[in-house]
């Protein structure tokens, strides 16, 4: 019903860890040559887009999300981010149109 | 009454171990809600005095008992107390803690140590609020508005912010217990749909718990960090907002209304089918307006807001999401009113309460209305009429439950009956005194005597004489329980398992029940509110009669 | 809901032999994993909107005051902040393979392994700390002695950054990286005690629960980091 | 009703009467809701009490009964919505030729200045039948301006400006009261609002005043060393002020931000932030140099350079105020209750 050991679902784990390993190192090298680019409102865009692909990574293969056969985890993940970004939608519903000093 | 308690000796929770050890290193949830009922009751009586004190000051137009910084410590700490250290964790806490488990059919919380943890947690947070109040107080109202809190105030205000982010986290704790429990360790049998409503009340809060409470803690930490070392965050001298304060504290201090009133909510619920004798009318839409009103209560922090100088678009959009909040309320209501048609009503105590609640409740969320339309909103904003309303739904809600249940339960908490006269008389006071406390203040409110005043124009008397005679009813009520219920664990006579003949998980084990909370681990054949089936046997002596 | 399957864990309880870490209240080991997993994602939850509403006043800010704060954040030493990334970025690799050694039954290799994720820990604190030293000797802390004037705002070189925007910048930038090191520090607690657990023996391929749910925490605490990076230091960069 | 027991507030503003209706309607609704529960609720407790022998009958739930009651109340809500956000909308729009008050609230007193020049402190002195808009910050921490008899209130913020505005409808004295917990003399931060009628308002506003606050404000703008840069020929080293206020003005950094008074203060306290495109970033702050009321002095005058968006001296009848004269008379506060 739940994951066991990931080796159950991969035979060779290792090889994952390592791809996503070498995966979130590129992803910091990019980044970090991107922010060097001036691509206007795009820099925060592409910086965020790398940075959730690297949490995204972290999170299924580090953390085994990908393989929680349970919805659960997944559930409580986007529950979460739900609310997360309930916060700050709605606090910027105010400050979007508000003309502040 | 059903069930006759065949060994008065038998080995219980409370007669397991003695000694002062064998309750401050308990792992025992049961042992543990004790706990946390002394020390909420203890926080209750604190909140409680300041309360008297602030009423009595009212009594007259001029600021005449105490001093104005004594009175604005007074409310202040008054409110940090009542919501912090008494409210959040008055039901889920002690009753929840209590029953949850035994509920669900699970020996104990999944993680029982953290429940302690988060015992030790809440008493090292009371402790530091003793010791803010003990050292001066703080003055900052319990909504900690920068940049008066940050810049302005000379008390103790992070000695008290320390001490709610300390309790906080006691807070998220027992959340995650009941979570990770209610998805874990519900016995054989014991489906989603078979649940009682408390545990869904409970559940509904427990998100909330979790989600909303590490914001206010981080804005505390905010606070705390603004004042220590001059940042600029909130304070606009330094180009700081101070409506992201007020943002962030809503976003948690919103939906902790839900948090006091859910698990309230929940207990009604029992209490309704137990003593109507009856399932629960629409059991699935009950459950879920439960988690509708924790994920609505998310979306509307902003009504608090709406002349704090928010933009006029958002103050529209967080008016519209407060109604969508008020509709999965007035379902429960419906749904409670309906359960009594065609029901077996009995009048004990816990019954009354629970009429109570749902009279203080009805009122308390009606008014809401006014307060979410954003035209009345902006007249009566911050004047009595949000005092009375908020009492409403905090006092007259959820501490009615809270009453409601420690009377239902309290058979099985304690093995003891509670005397049942003075159980109602109380009530019925209580009622009363409620009500000509807090009435008064609509008014009060709508000719628009503001809050937080120490002294208020002579006009304004009357109403709150009559409020302060209330307070003194409602107080002498909120005694007649503890002494009491202090009464009965002595002298009252033994309470048989099941003295309501109630459905629920709880009733089928012993009163007190034992350290593991069943003898055999139970399992679920039945729905929930099974109340034909328990009184079947009455019916079979029916055709005897006719 | 998504799990109607707790129940049945319990109708086959007490089946095999007791492990001692199998605790009074649980039916069986897999219950008790599935709680203790269940129970740390949750209290990561709480972890994320812990940090969540930071990373809101952030959002707020940075719109409201973009150019000084690419002003401030251009003082920051992006190269130290994208090594603590890698640094980060391996102690988690680090993390996975102790489980992976631990699953496969190789006892020396988790213990090498969760001593290079403390190490790598360490270093990350490390660099973290020479970062701060930098912005103590500049005066960039916020405070009586913070100082950040005629810095120009990148992009207009012919304007300063406001100075008391620039602090609430380094004001947001110490309280989110210093939760975020007082995360770690948290973390290399944890690790200390997972390695005395592992050292003793403890850990087996079929229980080694602790050591999913420290792992868990501490890519956690990556990922804040993998926010942290780009937020916080990669705001305005070009030349 | 009584004196010393009001059931009602006064109503002594345009807005009063449209609160009070939404009120009373609100009222209606939820008396209606409590009574049909009440009631319900007693009945059932009454007729179904518990009679021996005779069991409770089970009731599943109603499917059509949930949608029912789900759908009316929103419906209801929605309706209670609307008109609120008609209510709030009226009063967050101030009227374009208001007469002008500038608010400045500081612990624990509101010093309030007419566009005229007039200065009082914790008294306001209004017109009865004219619209009056309040532009209002403090200089401390949150206030809230809240005339009970209008059904106005406003929270006073520092660092920026927030607006209200009504319009007086019977002359008298109201109570004015801050609403926003600021410290220890909160429930001491009140005074009076008094209308009165056209001419003795003019009579009143004969006297104490040192001329218009847009004056005040071109001295300062002198004094200061402002018109070096913002000249009216538009050949300066900063924009030319003149039409500016009420306009879309495009900034440096390819915004369109519209001149407000929030945006004229923020130029004044910050420069930088706002910069107007086109010009070098050479103005100081004026932050901590000069007061809340020299700020909003400032404002003033800037607007008043723009007489087609209308302020508050250009365009009201025509006062010739003679300089010179007392402050008005003020007057112990009243016990709150009306002058006639």
């Amino acid at each position: 019903m739940t994951e066991h050991t990931v080796s159950e679902h991969s035979k060779s784990p290792l090889t994952t860890y390592f791809a996503v390993w070498g995966a979130l190192l590129l992803g910091t090298f990019l980044t970090y040559q991107a922010a060097k680019l001036d691509l206007g409102a795009f820099n925060a865009a592409v910086a965020l887009t790398i940075a959730t692909t690297k949490a995204l990574l972290v999170a299924l293969f580090f953390m085994h999300l990908r393989h929680a056969s349970e919805k659960l985890l997944k559930l409580v993940v986007i529950t979460t981010l739900f609310f997360l970004v309930i916060l700050m939608a709605l606090s910027m519903a105010d400050y979007a149109t508000r003309a502040w000093s | 009454m059903a069930t006759e308690n065949p060994q008065p000796e038998r080995v219980n929770y409370l007669n397991k171990e003695y000694g002062i050890g064998s309750w401050l290193l308990t792992t025992d949830h049961k042992r543990i809600a004790l706990l946390y009922l002394i020390s909420i009751t203890f926080f209750f009586f604190i909140g409680g005095f300041f309360a008297l004190l602030i009423r009595l000051e009212l009594l007259t137009p001029a600021g005449d008992l105490v001093q104005a910084d004594t009175y604005n410590k007074l409310f202040t700490m008054h409110g940090q107390v009542m919501v912090f250290f008494f409210l959040i964790p008055s039901i889920p806490a002690v009753l929840g803690n209590f029953l949850v488990p035994m509920m669900v059919g699970a020996k104990d919380l999944a993680f029982p140590r953290i429940n302690l943890l988060s015992w030790y947690i809440y008493v090292i947070g009371g402790v530091l609020m003793l010791h803010c109040m003990a050292t001066g107080g703080v003055d900052t109202g319990w909504t900690f508005y920068t940049p008066f809190s940050t810049a302005f105030s000379n008390t103790k205000v992070i000695e008290a912010g320390l001490a709610i982010f300390v309790a906080g986290f006691s807070s998220i704790l027992t959340g995650l217990n009941f979570v990770v429990t209610i998805h874990r360790m519900r016995a054989p049998g014991m489906t989603w749909t078979r649940l009682p409503l408390f545990i869904w009340a409970h559940y509904a809060t427990s998100i909330i718990q979790i989600l909303g409470t590490p914001v206010i803690a981080i804005t505390l930490v905010l606070v705390v960090a603004e004042r220590a070392l001059h940042l600029g965050i909130f304070d606009p001298k330094l180009g700081g907002d101070p409506l992201l304060f007020q943002h962030l504290f809503w976003f948690y201090s919103h939906p902790a209304v839900y948090i006091m009133i859910l698990p309230s909510m929940g207990v009604v619920t029992e209490i309704l089918a137990c003593f109507a004798r009856k399932r629960i009318f629409g059991y699935s839409f009950v459950a879920l307006s439960s988690i509708a009103i924790a994920v609505f209560g998310f979306l509307v922090w902003a009504h608090h807001m709406f002349v704090a100088g928010i933009s006029v678009y958002a103050a529209l959009v967080f008016s519209i999401l407060s109604y969508a909040v008020a509709v999965p309320s007035a379902v429960k209501v419906f749904n409670w009113t309906a359960t009594l048609y065609k029901g077996s009503i009995h009048y004990d105590a816990p019954m009354l309460y629970a009429f109570g609640f749902l009279g203080l409740f009805t009122i308390g969320g009606l008014t809401g209305l006014f307060l979410a339309a954003l035209g009345v909103n902006m007249h009566v904003h911050d004047t009595y009429f949000v005092i009375a309303h908020f009492h409403y739904i905090m006092v007259g809600g959820a501490v009615m439950g809270y009453l409601g249940g420690m009377h239902f339960w309290w058979p099985k908490i304690s093995g003891k009956l509670y005397p049942e006269g003075w159980a109602r008389l109380a009530a019925l006071i209580v009622f009363i005194g409620f009500n000509l406390t807090f009435f008064p203040q609509f008014i009060l409110g709508y000719v628009g005597m503001p809050r937080r005043y120490y002294h208020y124009p002579p006009e304004f008397q009357v109403l709150n004489v009559l409020s302060t005679a209330g307070a003194t009813i409602l107080g002498l009520g909120y005694l007649l329980p503890m002494i009491y219920f202090l009464w009965s664990m002595r002298y009252g006579k033994p309470a048989p398992d099941n003295p309501w003949n109630a459905a629920g998980l709880e009733w089928k084990t012993a009163s007190p029940p034992p350290t593991f909370n069943f003898d055999q681990e139970p399992v679920v054949t039945w729905e929930a509110y099974n109340y034909d089936e328990l009184d079947a046997p009455h019916r079979e002596e029916v055709p005897v009669a006719g | 809901m998504p799990d109607s399957t707790a129940a049945a864990v319990q109708v086959e309880a007490h089946g095999g032999a007791h492990n001692p870490a199998l605790l009074h209240h649980f039916a069986t080991e897999e219950q008790q994993r599935d709680a203790s997993n269940l129970g740390m994602w949750i209290f990561l939850g709480t972890e994320v909107m812990f940090f969540g509403g930071l990373f809101c006043a952030y959002l707020i800010y940075r719109l409201k005051y973009f150019g000084d704060f690419g002003a401030a954040s251009k003082s920051i030493d992006a190269l130290l902040g994208g090594t603590n990334t890698a640094v980060l970025i391996c102690s988690s690799l680090t993390v996975v393979l102790a489980i992976w050694a631990v699953q496969t039954s190789r006892r020396v290799l988790m213990i090498a392994m969760l001593i290079a994720t403390m190490l790598f820990g360490l270093v990350f604190l490390g660099i973290k700390g020479i970062e701060y030293r930098d912005k103590f000797v500049e005066h960039h802390v916020p405070g009586a002695s913070f100082s950040f004037e005629h810095v120009p705002i990148p992009g207009h070189p012919d304007q300063f950054a406001n100075p008391r925007h620039a602090e609430i910048f380094f004001a947001l930038y110490f309280i989110m990286t210093g939760l975020h090191a007082l995360h770690m520090v948290v973390g290399l607690g944890i690790f200390t005690w997972l390695l005395t657990m592992a050292w003793k023996g403890r850990f087996t391929p079929e229980y080694h629960t602790p050591l999913e749910i420290g792992g868990l925490y501490w890519h956690f605490v990556d990922i804040i980091w993998i926010y942290l990076f780009p937020l916080l230091y990669l705001i305005d960069r070009h030349p | 009703m009584f004196d010393n027991f009001p059931l009602w507030p006064q109503r002594a503003s345009t807005m009063a009467g449209n609160v009070d209706a939404l009120y009373i309607f609100l009222l209606i609704v939820s008396g209606m809701m409590t009574l049909l529960i009440f009631i319900a609720v007693i009945y059932f407790a009454a007729r179904f009490r518990h009679r021996r022998g005779v069991p409770a009958e089970q009731v599943e739930g109603s499917i059509p009964l949930e949608l029912t009651w789900s759908v009316i109340p929103f419906v209801v809500f929605m309706v209670i919505f609307l008109w609120g956000a008609i209510v709030f909308f009226k009063s967050r729009t101030p009227p374009r030729d208001a007469t002008e008050v500038y608010v400045v609230a500081k612990q624990w007193m509101w010093k309030l200045e007419h566009a005229e020049g007039q200065r009082e402190i914790n008294e306001l002195h209004v017109p009865v039948d004219r619209d009056v808009k309040l532009i209002m910050t403090s200089q401390d921490v949150i206030h809230s301006f809240f005339v009970p008899a209008f059904r106005m209130k406003q929270d006073v913020l520092p660092g920026r400006y927030t607006v209200a505005w009504f319009r007086a409808t019977k002359p008298g004295t109201y109570h004015l009261f801050c609403t926003q917990y600021c410290g220890t003399q909160h429930s001491g931060m009140i005074g009076n609002v008094i209308v009165m009628e056209p001419a003795q308002y003019e009579a009143w506003m004969s006297g104490g005043s040192t001329g218009p606050l847009s004056a005040t404000g071109e001295k300062i703008f002198s004094e200061l060393g402002c018109v070096t840069c913002h000249r009216m020929d538009g050949q300066g080293r900063g924009p030319n002020l003149q039409g500016v206020y009420g306009r879309p003005v495009d900034l440096a950094d390819g915004r369109t931000v519209t001149a407000d008074e929030n945006y004229l203060r923020e130029c004044i306290l910050d420069p930088g932030a706002k910069r107007v495109k086109g010009f070098q970033p050479i103005m100081p702050t004026f932050q901590g140099l000069v007061s809340e009321e020299q700020v909003n002095a400032l404002v003033a005058y800037v607007k008043s350079l723009s007489p087609s968006a209308k302020s508050g001296v250009a365009s009201s009848p025509a006062m010739a105020v003679p300089p010179g004269a007392g402050k008005p008379v003020s007057r112990a506060p009243a016990q709150g209750s009306q002058v006639q």
